[in-house]
């Protein structure tokens, strides 16, 4: 009988799915929902405690709710504005940058509050940025993992935070004081508005802003941590905030979570932008106090069932991927989020330290066998553009300065680099390697299809679904990487490898250079390169950057450690989020996070029948 | 053999087996060669060492395998089953959380398969051999032979997606206000505090994933019964029954349908065993989460303390079902001796 | 003798054959077996299309006469793929049942006759296997050895001999109380011989009779950790893990992960039907 | 003797017309049908019961008579049996004539039955008590059909005493504690030792005798006119043997019943019956009061059953046994199914089956040698 039931369900899924009606336009609803619901696929949220994602632990699941959390703490906020990245007023309303580019003053909003009533001062933030210090165990490179400050002088410890916790936040005592105005110390504050960033090394607006934009800018309530026990220790945190979500300053607060499962969140009653104008507004959309009461985000991992909930109108807006993707296509009722300037860099990389892919003609073999177009077909809808990295278009004049075209399938040209290279027709290759975490349908399709390329010119691929766990072991630190070479395989996918922080060094930083903490699982190093990067850091001469970076980018092109595919507009690659039109007239997507995050801003969704502001 | 005895002789069993358990499942979880820490630290590892050295010293993963699990041995007689990465919590802590959870979509599909099982048994002794019996047969055939992932994805296709009367997952819907947590149990807690809309709305959610359990288990008891009635129907004591002159109803209510209970009872061990394992699939795909959702999580990231925990938790389980199910056998039948 | 076994499976055949279900059963399993080595033997010459190559056809193409189980995100022909996954199941559970025959007979036969201590440390052992987790037990050792259709196998092995165990002691317990046991005793055989040569050959066909109604449990475990992803690597087709990676496309084109699935269920239900009509032939003919 | 005969055309000479017969079973005859073939288990079987008498039907095991008792309470399982020819007129209603409702109404309270095994004829999970008490109760309800309670899980044939309607019958009382008075009064009839311990008890608590005695007991609690007792003392010790067929036999005229025993011991039933059938293959070949049967033996069979009897005073030291075996019951005879064993036998024997015929008024013989 079921047999019977499942035949009739095939059939009739075929007949729906031969028989979906041409989109009819239809009046829109004039309900506009009290409650705003979301479909989202992260990796599920599996702890709640921001200290864990404070300290980018434990990987990667300290995205998930970092995502949403823009809109409850709130830092500076900065767009892609015509190839180039502008920085906007946020909690911050106006800073100075010293001449040698190393000191940095920031004049912070006033009369802001957190959801539960702190107040938002400078001490606040300095705790907070001393506190990253403390859960890195100590470590300089607390930001991003790069030494920005010189920490010699600092001592924060247990001392410290006791002296804190007498002493309040809000009108610190003489004693906390004296430590946080200490001018010795790389960040200190001047009064309760004002704080200072000193750095080592002169460090370009566009490269320290774009830090402070990215997850480690997000400002959260440092008194509520020094109220409910501090932090805990670097491996053994403390638990209370598992359960209990820090207050931020955003247009929502948290009301409930539920692990792996939703996320609940309101209106901030004590939002600074509450009263903000229309012009305002407009100007930073990011500061929109929202326009539905209650917000609930769920996490649903399985595409088909995200997909029937907003079908079925039981969720507002999802995020769809490439599994249904056809089906928004198809529906002119569906509306879906693309990036106007894309910033997920797609690629496969190889390994450069072991046989047979440490030969660089075996790389162009390799990298000019691959169908990219059929790729942006079959795997990205067409949505893609092919692009030479590392950079992608949106950095502007920092993408690819000295326009090298991106490599072409010629199996010709393919082959004959195989032959010079001595393996005719790939004759004496062993098979190569290429790991895929389990459950990437997506990874898999890609691999599929490189693995049916290279079969043309001789090259056999081995795929290997591994657990994500055992993807992500071996790959670390360029040193790590070294060790772990045999494991991290001879071919890698990157499946939208998006920046960490919206500077342009990021993705050199991660890709090419042998300073790479993650992400340069090809393990390639050039002295070039190497010079060139770390112009990044040495100077504040954008020019002089660019000049280096057209050189270095010419040496990766002859060594061809990665083949660079493309950069897609879909928000999430192959996929991105999908609305009702005609429930859901507008929504911006975080202009902070271009290409981190996938997350909607939903206190700047409007409904049709609403006005917009 | 007292009861009692019995019973202590049995939960030494169950400590042997437990520790058993404990051995292979620990042995081979950590005989994996990637590193626990790198793979549970990723790419902070590599930005902070010192964190990583911390980690590893806090859960004594530098020392000999040996010592590892004499820590974990005495953990465990602590009632600590370790620290789980993937939700920075304790590992008893989140069973604690999400076992309620299955136990409830497997207390529901157990309430469907004795629904389904027990008068689709009856027809199938009633109608031996004829066509009702060959239907019913096809049926339960069609449920116990379709992998539980396969049924999860039909009802799903069908309740949710074509019908649109049951919702794609989780535990209760976002509009309904949650129960204050009492027992633990969503169900349960709707009923005591007289919410009903949240108690219908999370019986809704436990109807599918306790569906494709019942579906792919009911077929055993149908089996089951029918085989059992098939014999009772044929024993000296029924006739006896009918030579008294009972009516077929009663003969069959209860002189038959009393004894031919009495082999279900042993099957629950095996029905729990099934559920339990099938829990894995269907609390994954329709997002719901239990313990089968939380043990997918941690087989992918390799959080062996739950691997473990959730092993252990399983099998008492299973001893003590199949522990109970062995009483219960010998008061329903008088005649056997523990 | 042999003229009395003979009339024995003539009467057990017509038994057998006067049940349709049953014959339904058998023409399942013996389709699906020798369709398994039919692809085993001749490869993917014997498909209508390479399952392995893409665009063999337009892609997402509906089941039509070209596809009959239509065609995936990249134009593989799905039937050939479903076709091609036939022989990794019948090895699968050939292996693992075979070995789970040979572990358990050997094991529950030596148990049953020795008795005593070493019957009861065996049979505590078994019990031990008996009562872990099965399926999550072989979940967790697959993934500790890591993907790929040896390692599921020894994973599955460790949860499926100990029933094979209990069942041949069973059987031998009974056949070491016969007369001609204990006339091979008294004529001076040593234990090893008496079991090999008198025991086992007197359980095989009870075993056998359970390993038959077993395989389809086998096919069905094995879809499991296929599903999860533990069983053969892509592009290599299996059908648990077709279900898995075409999940998603259950609304956008069904026909992707319910063809496998119900090829799965067909399968497993034909291999019940043979068991329960193997069952019935011999309890009627008793 | 008062055997019918009239319809297969055989002198009825010695037959009287008979106010006492309970049960007449004339030309029975019934057939197992399975695949392997059509076995006639009983071939036109005629025999009578009267009051209080107890009739012993003998034969060697597969001869029909445990058919020929079941057929009586009609309690055959239907597929495999069939009734294929005959009748069973009890008190002048045909039991094959009735419905399984109706019959229902006879079964335990007209015509009980008492089993070989008492082990397995007893409910494993019931008390003794319950068993006894649940006759007791089919008894009250025959008598009183608006007694019938929620413990029978039957719609009642009259419509029960208006009830409240809000009043949910819930308050199940045990049969046992209804009638417990009355059940130790039965099992006391039987002459169990200390009953109030014993209806506590669990069938497999009680000694094989004990068992036997509670079947008796609960039979006869239903007052039955007749009583089929079938081997009832073949799974019992030799010595509670005697004692069981004793107390029968005493009961018998204590609760004014009939009794039909079915052995396949002569020797039993010469202790106790007052008429003794004699089976062969389906066949009553004979028929006759007890001493009659002992003293003139006439078909050629009970000349050597009787003979098979090892008798004490006679110093027979070998045992005497009939050569050949019972014959095939698939297989379709036209002749007398003795006639391969006989010694005696002639042509005509093989050819024509004999019917029964009165040979004086109290003996009834199958063989037209004699």
């Amino acid at each position: 009988m079921v047999a019977v039931v499942v035949i009739a369900v095939i059939i009739g899924g075929t007949a729906y799915y031969l028989s979906i009606p041409p989109p009819t336009p239809t009046k829109p609803q004039p309900t506009i929902p009290k409650l705003l619901v979301i479909d989202h696929n992260m990796y599920p949220i599996t702890s709640l405690n921001q200290l864990l994602d404070i300290q980018m632990l434990p990987w990667p699941n300290y995205m998930a709710f970092t995502h949403f959390q823009t809109l409850v703490s709130v830092n500076l906020t900065s767009y892609f504005k015509e190839g180039r990245i502008e920085f906007l007023p946020c909690l911050a309303t106006s800073w100075e940058i010293s001449e040698d580019g190393k000191t940095y003053i920031f004049h912070l909003r006033e009369g802001v509050k957190f959801d539960n009533g702190d107040p938002f001062n400078s001490y606040n933030v300095w705790v907070q940025f001393y506190g990253f210090y403390w859960l890195a165990s100590n470590g300089s490179n607390f930001m991003y993992g790069l030494s920005l400050f010189d920490v010699r002088n600092v001592e924060y410890g247990p001392a410290t935070v006791e002296i804190l916790n007498r002493s309040g936040l809000a009108n610190p005592t003489t004693e906390a004081l004296a430590i946080m105005e200490d001018k010795s110390w790389p960040i200190y504050c001047e009064g309760p508005y004002k704080i200072v960033f000193r750095l080592a090394v002169p460090f370009a607006k566009e490269f320290f802003f774009g830090m402070l934009t990215g997850h480690q800018g997000l400002l959260y309530d440092a008194q509520y941590l020094l109220d409910h026990g501090g932090y805990g220790e670097p491996a053994n945190l403390n638990p209370y905030f598992n359960e209990h979500v820090f207050p931020g300053t955003g247009p929502y607060k948290v009301d409930e979570v539920a692990v792996n499962s939703y996320v609940k969140f309101s209106k901030n009653p004590n939002y600074w932008g509450n009263q903000l104008s229309k012009a305002e507004i407009k100007a930073n959309a990011m500061l929109d106090p929202g326009h539905v009461d209650q917000v609930v985000v769920n996490t649903k991992l399985d595409d088909f069932t995200r997909y029937t909930d907003l079908a079925t109108g039981q969720a507002h807006m999802a995020a769809i991927l490439s599994e249904n993707w056809r089906l928004v296509k198809a529906n002119l009722n569906f509306s879906y989020a693309a990036f106007e300037t894309p910033a997920r860099n797609i690629a496969v990389v190889m390994n450069t330290v072991i046989f047979p892919t440490n030969i660089t003609k075996v790389r162009l073999a390799i990298a000019h066998a691959i169908d990219y177009d059929r790729i942006i077909e079959q795997v990205y809808f067409g949505q893609a553009v092919r692009y030479f990295g590392p950079n992608t278009p949106n950095y502007g004049t920092f993408y690819n300065p000295g326009k090298l075209p991106p490599y072409q399938r010629d199996l010709d040209k393919a082959r004959r680099y195989l032959e010079e290279a001595g393996f005719p027709n790939g004759k004496g290759l062993p098979s190569l390697e290429l790991k895929i975490g389990s459950g990437d349908t997506i990874g898999m399709l890609f691999a599929t299809i490189v693995q049916e390329n290279l079969g043309e010119i001789g090259i056999d691929v081995k795929i290997l679904s591994l657990l994500p766990a055992l993807i992500n072991a071996p790959v670390g630190s360029y040193q790590f990487n070294l060790e772990h070479a045999e494991e991290i395989g001879h071919l890698r996918l990157n499946g939208g490898y998006a920046p960490d922080f919206l500077s342009p060094s990021n993705f050199w930083l991660a890709f090419v250079s042998n300073r790479s903490l993650w992400g340069n699982t090809g393990i390639y190093s050039s002295p070039k390169v190497e010079w060139a990067v770390d112009k990044f850091s040495q100077t504040a001469n954008t020019a002089e950057i660019i000049e280096a970076l057209k050189i270095a980018e010419e040496q990766i092109w002859n060594d061809a450690p990665i083949a660079w595919v493309c950069t897609t507009k879909l928000w999430m690659t192959a996929g991105s989020y999908v609305w009702d039109n005609r429930i859901v007239k507008s929504v911006e997507f975080d202009p902070n996070w271009t290409g981190v995050t996938d997350s909607p801003l939903f206190n700047t969704v409007i409904f049709v029948g609403e006005e917009s502001p | 053999m007292s009861r009692l005895s019995y019973v202590v002789r049995r939960m030494l069993l169950a400590m042997f087996v437990l520790f058993g358990v404990a051995l292979i499942t620990f042995t081979l979880t950590h005989a994996i060669s990637a590193n626990p820490v790198v793979a549970f630290l990723g790419k902070a590892a590599s930005i902070h060492p010192e964190i990583a050295q911390a980690y590893i010293e806090r859960f004594h993963l530098n020392e000999p395998l040996y010592i590892q699990f004499w820590y974990y041995i005495v953990g465990v007689l602590r009632g600590d089953l370790g620290y789980s990465w993937t939700r920075g919590a304790y590992v008893s802590n989140v069973i604690a959380q999400t076992l309620p959870n299955t136990l409830q979509i497997v207390f529901f599909a157990l309430l469907m398969t004795l629904a389904l099982g027990i008068p689709l048994g009856i027809l199938s002794c009633r109608y031996y051999n004829r066509s009702p019996d060959h239907g019913i047969r096809a049926f339960y055939l069609a449920g116990i032979c379709s992998p539980a992932f396969f049924v999860a994805l039909v009802l799903l296709l069908l309740f949710s997606y074509f019908l649109r009367v049951l919702p794609t997952g989780g535990i209760i819907s976002v509009e309904v206000a949650r129960p204050q947590r009492v027992t633990g149990f969503i169900i349960l807690d709707s009923l005591l505090e007289g919410n009903w809309a949240a108690l219908v709305d999370t019986v809704k959610h436990v109807l599918m994933p306790s569906m494709a359990l019942a579906l792919g288990n009911f077929g055993y008891l149908v089996r089951l019964l029918r085989s059992s009635l098939l014999e009772v129907m044929q024993t000296n004591y029924v006739r006896t029954a009918r030579a008294k002159g009972l009516s077929e109803r009663t003969v069959f209510l209860k002189h038959a349908l009393r004894n031919a209970l009495v082999p279900v009872v042993t099957l629950a061990a095996l029905m729990t065993m099934w559920l339990v394992g099938s829990a894995i699939f269907v609390e994954n795909i329709f997002a719901y989460p239990g313990v089968g959702h939380y043990l997918a999580q941690a087989l992918g990231n390799l959080d062996y303390a739950a691997i473990l925990g959730i092993t252990l938790v399983f099998t008492t389980m299973i001893v003590l079902v199949n522990l109970v199910a062995d009483i219960l056998y010998t008061v329903l039948n008088p005649a056997i001796e523990l | 003798m042999i003229r009395m076994r003979r009339t024995k499976i003539s009467r057990f055949l017509k038994l057998y054959t006067s049940n349709v279900s049953a014959c339904v059963g058998f023409s399942i399993a013996a389709g699906f077996v020798i369709l398994a080595l039919v692809v085993a033997l001749g490869g993917y010459w014997v498909l209508p299309y390479n399952p392995l190559k893409q665009n063999v056809g337009p892609a997402f193409s509906p089941p039509s006469w070209e596809h009959p189980f239509g065609t995936d995100q990249v134009g593989r022909d799905l039937f050939s793929r479903v076709l091609y996954a036939t022989p990794n199941a019948l090895f699968v559970s050939a292996v693992i049942i075979g070995w789970a025959m040979i572990i358990g007979m050997l094991l529950g036969s030596f148990s049953a006759y020795h008795g005593g201590r070493v019957d009861e440390i065996l049979m505590r052992v078994t019990d031990l296997f008996l009562a872990l987790p099965g399926l999550i037990l072989a979940i967790a050792i697959s993934v500790a050895l890591g993907p790929g259709l040896n390692n599921m196998m020894y994973a599955l092995m460790v949860g499926w001999w100990p029933a094979y165990a209990r069942m041949a002691r069973g059987e031998a317990l009974r056949i070491s109380r016969y007369d001609f046991i204990e006339a091979a005793r008294a004529a001076g055989l040593g234990s090893g011989k008496i079991v090999l040569n008198h025991v086992i050959p007197n359980l095989v066909t009870t075993i056998m009779i359970y390993a038959t109604v077993d395989f389809g449990q086998v096919i069905m475990v094995y879809a499991g950790l296929s599903y999860l992803g533990l069983s053969v690597q892509p592009p290599m087709p299996d059908w648990g893990a077709m279900v898995n990676y075409y999940q998603g496309y259950v609304v956008s084109a069904p026909w992707l992960p319910l063809f496998p699935g119900l090829v799965i269920a067909i399968v497993v239900v034909g291999f019940g039907l043979l068991g329960d009509g193997i069952r019935d032939a011999i309890e009627s003919q008793t | 003797m008062p055997l019918n005969l009239k319809h297969n055309g055989a002198t009825d000479e010695g037959a009287k017309p008979n106010k006492d017969i309970i049960v007449d079973v004339q030309d029975l005859s019934v057939v197992y049908k399975s695949r392997m073939g059509v076995v006639r288990a009983l071939d036109a079987v005629s025999l009578s019961i009267e009051n209080n008498k107890l009739v012993a039907v003998v034969g060697e095991s597969g001869c029909g008579k445990s058919t020929l008792a079941l057929s009586i309470i009609r309690l055959l399982p239907m597929p495999p049996a069939e009734f294929t020819g005959g009748k069973i007129m009890y008190r002048g209603v045909d039991l094959l004539d009735l419905d399984e409702d109706n019959m229902l109404s006879y079964r335990g309270t007209e015509i009980a039955m008492i089993f070989q095994e008492p082990l397995s004829s007893l409910n494993p999970v019931y008390r003794m008590g319950d068993q006894v008490a649940e006759a007791i109760a089919v008894r009250e309800s025959r008598v009183q059909p608006s007694l019938k309670k929620a413990y029978f899980y039957d719609k009642p044939s009259i419509s029960p005493p208006p009830r409240s309607k809000f009043t949910l019958n819930i308050k199940r009382r045990s049969l046992f504690s209804e009638y417990e008075d009355r059940v130790i009064e039965a099992l006391k009839l039987v002459r169990i030792p200390d009953p109030e311990h014993v209806v506590r008890r669990y069938a497999f608590e009680l000694s094989g005798g004990m068992r036997q005695r509670v079947m008796i007991a609960m039979a006869l609690s239903e007052k039955p006119s007749l009583l089929i007792a079938d081997e009832p003392t073949s799974a019992i010790d030799v010595t509670t043997q005697a004692q069981v067929l004793k107390l029968m036999k005493n009961l018998m005229d204590e609760v004014k019943t009939s009794i039909l025993l079915i052995t396949h011991d002569l020797a039993v039933a010469s202790q106790v019956a007052d008429q003794i059938a004699v089976m062969y293959a389906g066949d009553v070949v004979e028929f006759a009061d007890v001493y009659e049967l002992f003293s003139h033996p006439l078909h050629p069979y009970t000349k050597g059953l009787v003979a098979c009897i090892p008798s004490g005073f006679k110093d027979e030291r070998t045992l005497t046994s009939i050569p050949g075996v019972v014959p095939d019951l698939r297989t379709v005879y036209s002749g007398c199914k003795f006639a391969p064993r006989c010694s005696s036998a002639t042509s005509i024997c093989r050819q024509k089956k004999p019917g029964l015929r009165y040979v004086s008024p109290t003996h009834v013989l199958a063989c037209d040698l004699a």
